[in-house]
């Protein structure tokens, strides 16, 4: 199976066959793997240098490689085939979710409202704190689906905002 | 001695605070909302009673609630930890008119020193330096206008019954003021019930520093040297160390002297903390006591040797101080770094989760105080704070070459943790030089994105593809893999 | 300062070198068997590599496969650990000849002190006491019965090539003797490749005191203090603390002194242990000196601040002993505890196992040096030693508090281990007086059988039923129910 | 379901209800348990005081309850009726097993010998030590199921001994 790997926002093909033989950008490595925690935790031993390779967080898409944190998603083929053209992952499209359970204090848009990047959008009130969730892009708030005094869910989807054209 | 202490909070304060009772064998008693009821600390307590629903309003704020428990417990003491009550005159007081014993100071200090300005005002009057600004509360937002004109842009606008970073704003410039007010007193209100704020001159540049004391009941008061906490995220501290970098032995005595004047002023009991500011020219002003146990109070212990959980314990039982100042001996150094449930790569937003994996790190000069274990869900609740690695060493070299290697050792799989701003930290220059102020995180963070070596990358590659494919198929990887399916497999063995 | 080590050994010791070589920014190169290739220390390592099947003769013991890895890896130094090849003259001639630094004393000293009978008519010679009896290996065991009835009975019949607690036997009577002398050289002739036995007189109600040193190649030596280690089972050790507290400041004195002069006599390099048992009346006598870094250095460090490992690295690679006597400053009193996969209820009988549930202990004082983690397969091909839990305080008292909490809060599920015996002896009244000898372990074990009190009984009672509910029925029990189950379940969605 | 439990030697008669509702010898126990880690761990409060239980090992029936480790094993009834005159947990008979894979340096008795308890039945070299193991009771060995020199897996029968009439 080919997969399209970033890691740390640089782009890798890996083509997985069997019995741990793996192509990374058409070059053959030899790895040896060790499942050390079940879905989660893998020593990957290439040339002789063991890195411990574990899961932080499936969303985002987070790995600790021998201790260092770094953004590493795969898709596969078939995946990324099915999923294009979804409006979910639209290019230009942008979704404000919130990062956990909390009390919306303040939102700082209205529908229809340009924003910089970074500007705030929601004031998210949670772990005693206030939080300001900022514009993931500049572009224009197509969708507000938060309410002053409002709980939220973490996850909840907040706002959408697609790209101005 | 004591005999019986309820321990009036959760997390991993609570649990040091049992740990040293049972080193101490006074019995304990804990409590845990609903969300705590499997929490570390109600395992390790002799007693745990549950005192409500999740909200901390609704269970470890609740006065009535705690002291029920302390009745029906028999207790003979409440130690409030950090945070929740721990700075609360009317909780201090309560505790003391159910016949039991506070382990923190008496109610009156606690009023005293926990109206800032009142403490501002005390500092001054013994001859410690405050930074200017006001000494009473704001009425209103026209006088904080005029404060503000006065004193001079950049100004601090403080909660007056603050504490922890909450209800705190900077203020550049006097259009920032209005949304700054507003935002610090609900803000204050929200963390203390009480909106009145003040304001000081913002020292640029300046480096947080505290003095950690320690006062009997009959007039002995000890200063254990000092902390530096300038490295914080929205007023919160990430890093703390002894000795501060910037604190020559000259200035490490004034600090010293300062607090302990402060103390005696204030009639000081127990532990507390003396805060604070020194500008690049090596001056300082007061900032604040915290009436309570500090979270950063590891790196004293790392250095001093002494148990200032147990300190605390005994001056509240009357005892006398077991040591003068000229007995207090520092040795090496020592860092904390605090692992808290935020994404830094996202603003330091908190967030909960479950923990997925777990490891702790260990060995020479690292101590871990946490409440953390493989299956637990963090409650988001409360304070975002997982664990602290303290380390000692020798000196700071090592301190920060272990520091960095407790880092590498650590795993907290499940939810974003504050662990790669430490990591970041402990290899950037100007941490490494101590040459950093409270404007250091908003100066280094976010860093330029990591380049992981070529066999890290293509291992990270391999991994983000294992970590795809369904735990089914897992266990093709080899004998090792699948240890839990395995574990779970051949218990009926043992 | 080297570059680049091979760590020619495995488990917590492995991992405890590898910490330190971080700390100074040497780089790690592991080896493992394939028993061991998910161990930690293989992760902890910037290289590892595969030596080979489990038994230790086809791995951890083969000269030339080390080597091998240490060619192919290029690195320019080996550190041994302990146990292994540690004590093995041939490896440190074989190190040597290779073009790299052994990390331990020279193959001429480790052969001089190898063999102990030389060992102790160096001692002699250098005007140290030791224990009447043979001052040359033992021919056969006509000899061994004419030198028995020369020193008289009882008798200590030991490897000339030993160490470690193998080959020795305790011979109370002539008729004892020929069974005694079988076993011991079968396990001699087993453990190291040399039948040779000698024989000195059994002292009594003994302790065993060892005095840790450090000596560089420029004819620097310091003496760090005592161990006392004479809580043994089978001639091994179970915990180890310092200051010995039978040892008062004269005794330490001329034990120190005693340790150096053995030292200076040797020629001595590296990081070394001189073993000595003292008499109930302080006399002492010298016993054997431990070529290597020993499993107990810890404590040593805990109460001197200093690395042992890292000054291993300091004098192996030529430095100068960064301290003389005068600047080493011992502070409070430590122990370690051997927690080891041995059933201590079945008379300390070694098992393997799956680590189903590990918690280790932390806090104040606490340090633990191990390499399990949860769903590791403890091999059963090595020594049984699992984590070492080693506790600081400011005196022993405060140590012995904290031991007991640490060994309260470990877990390690899934295989005996010898954690009862340690709860037992910090509260036993002998021990926490440090009323001690190496018949401890005899003496006062098994104990009674523990009475739970009636809470934790039926509690016991009832976890014995939940304990034989299928899994599949747990979730029942509540929300925070199952968490790895629920662990499982939910990770999809984060 | 109800339960025949040893704890430390102590035999207890417990009755497992619904709805976490225990009678223990008889009486009724306000046991308010939270499964910690499936099947392993449990804490069980009683009083107000909450009790860590832990099973450490399954075979020999092992608890660690608040630090401490304690023999604790429970039969239900129907399990113990069943098992009633089978041979194996026949009074009398005492199995010497393997504890862990090992060579057999030594066999100091003979089949049919009369042997004392503690008596050395075997010597099992493991874990580079030579460990003696003893006869778990005094009697006659029945059977002898070791030879020396060989090689035996964890948990292999070494011998067994019946009680001497």
């Amino acid at each position: 199976m080919r997969y399209e790997v970033a890691v740390g926002g640089r782009a890798v093909r890996v083509d997985a066959g069997a019995d741990e033989r793996f192509l990374v950008d058409g070059r053959a490595v030899d790895a040896q793997i060790v499942e050390t925690v079940r879905g989660r935790q893998w020593v990957v031993r290439i040339d002789g240098a063991p890195h411990e390779v574990t899961v932080l967080t499936h969303d985002p898409p987070r790995l600790l490689v021998d201790g260092v944190e770094v953004e590493a998603s795969a898709v596969d083929e078939r995946t990324l085939a099915a999923s294009r053209g979804s409006p979910r992952h639209a290019a230009g499209r942008h979704e404000l979710r919130a990062p956990m359970p909390g009390l919306l204090k303040r939102v700082h848009v209205r529908e229809g409202d340009r924003v910089d990047r970074d500007a705030a959008v929601v004031t998210l009130e949670a772990m005693k704190m206030e939080n300001e969730l900022r514009a993931p892009s500049a572009g224009r708030v197509a969708k507000l689906a938060a309410a002053e005094g409002a709980k939220v869910e973490g996850g909840a989807l907040l706002a959408v905002i697609v790209d101005a054209e | 001695m004591l005999r019986r202490i309820l321990v009036a909070n959760r997390g991993e304060i609570a649990l040091r605070v049992i740990r040293t009772c049972r080193d101490l064998g006074i019995a304990t008693v804990a409590v845990y909302s609903d969300a705590d009821r499997d929490a570390l600390h109600v395992r390790a307590a002799d007693e745990a009673y549950p005192i409500g629903p999740a909200p901390a309003r609704d269970s470890y704020l609740s006065i009535p609630k705690l002291l029920a428990v302390a009745a029906t417990a028999r207790c003979d003491a409440v130690h409030p930890g950090y945070g929740f009550l721990s700075e609360s005159a009317a909780f201090a007081r309560a505790v003391a008119d159910a016949g039991l014993t506070f382990v923190g100071p008496p109610a009156e200090v606690q009023a005293a020193l926990g109206e800032k300005t009142r403490a501002r005002r005390m500092a001054r009057d013994a001859g410690v330096p405050v930074a200017e600004g006001t000494l009473e509360p704001l009425r209103d937002l026209d006088e904080a206008r005029a404060a503000a004109a006065r004193v001079g842009y950049p100004v601090m606008l403080k909660a007056s019954a603050g504490g922890g970073g909450k209800g705190m704003r900077a203020v550049r410039s006097a259009a920032e003021l209005e949304a700054a007010w507003r935002m610090a007193a609900g803000e204050a209100s929200g963390a203390f019930g009480v909106p009145d704020l003040f304001l000081e001159r913002l020292v640029e540049h300046a480096r947080h520093v505290e003095v950690q004391l320690v006062a009997d009941a009959h007039g002995g008061v000890v200063s254990l040297g000092e902390r530096d906490c300038s490295v914080q995220r929205r007023h919160q501290k990430l890093v703390e160390e002894t000795p501060g970098p910037s604190v020559d032995d000259a200035l490490r005595e004034r600090l010293g002297d300062a607090a302990v004047r402060i103390a005696r002023a204030a009639r000081y009991r127990n532990a507390g903390t003396a805060e604070f500011l020194v500008a690049p020219d090596g001056t300082f002003s007061f900032l604040e006591v915290n009436t309570r146990l500090q979270v950063e109070h590891p790196v004293t212990e790392a250095v001093t040797g002494l148990d200032l959980v147990a300190l605390q314990l005994r001056v509240a039982a009357g005892e006398r101080l077991p040591l003068a100042q000229a007995d207090v001996a520092c040795r090496g150094a020592a860092i904390e770094l605090r692992v808290t449930a935020e994404d830094p790569s996202a603003g330091f937003v908190p967030a909960g989760g479950r923990v997925a994996l777990l490891r702790e790190p260990s060995g020479p000069g690292i101590r871990v105080d946490g409440a953390l274990y493989e299956g637990m869900r963090v409650p988001t609740e409360y304070d975002p704070l997982l664990m602290k690695i303290v380390v000692w060493g020798r000196d700071r070299a090592e301190a920060l070459s272990r520091a960095r290697r407790a880092v590498r050792e650590t795993i907290v799989a499940g939810l974003p943790t504050s662990l790669p701003f430490h990591a970041h930290a402990l290899v950037e220059p100007d941490f490494v030089a101590g040459r950093y102020d409270t404007g250091y995180v908003d100066a280094h963070w976010p860093p330029p994105p990591l380049e992981l070596d070529e066999g890290a990358r293509t291992a990270a590659a391999i991994g983000a593809v294992l970590s795809r494919r369904r735990p089914a198929a897992a266990g093709r990887d080899g004998a090792a893999g699948g240890a839990w399916a395995l574990a779970a497999r051949e218990e009926a063995l043992r």
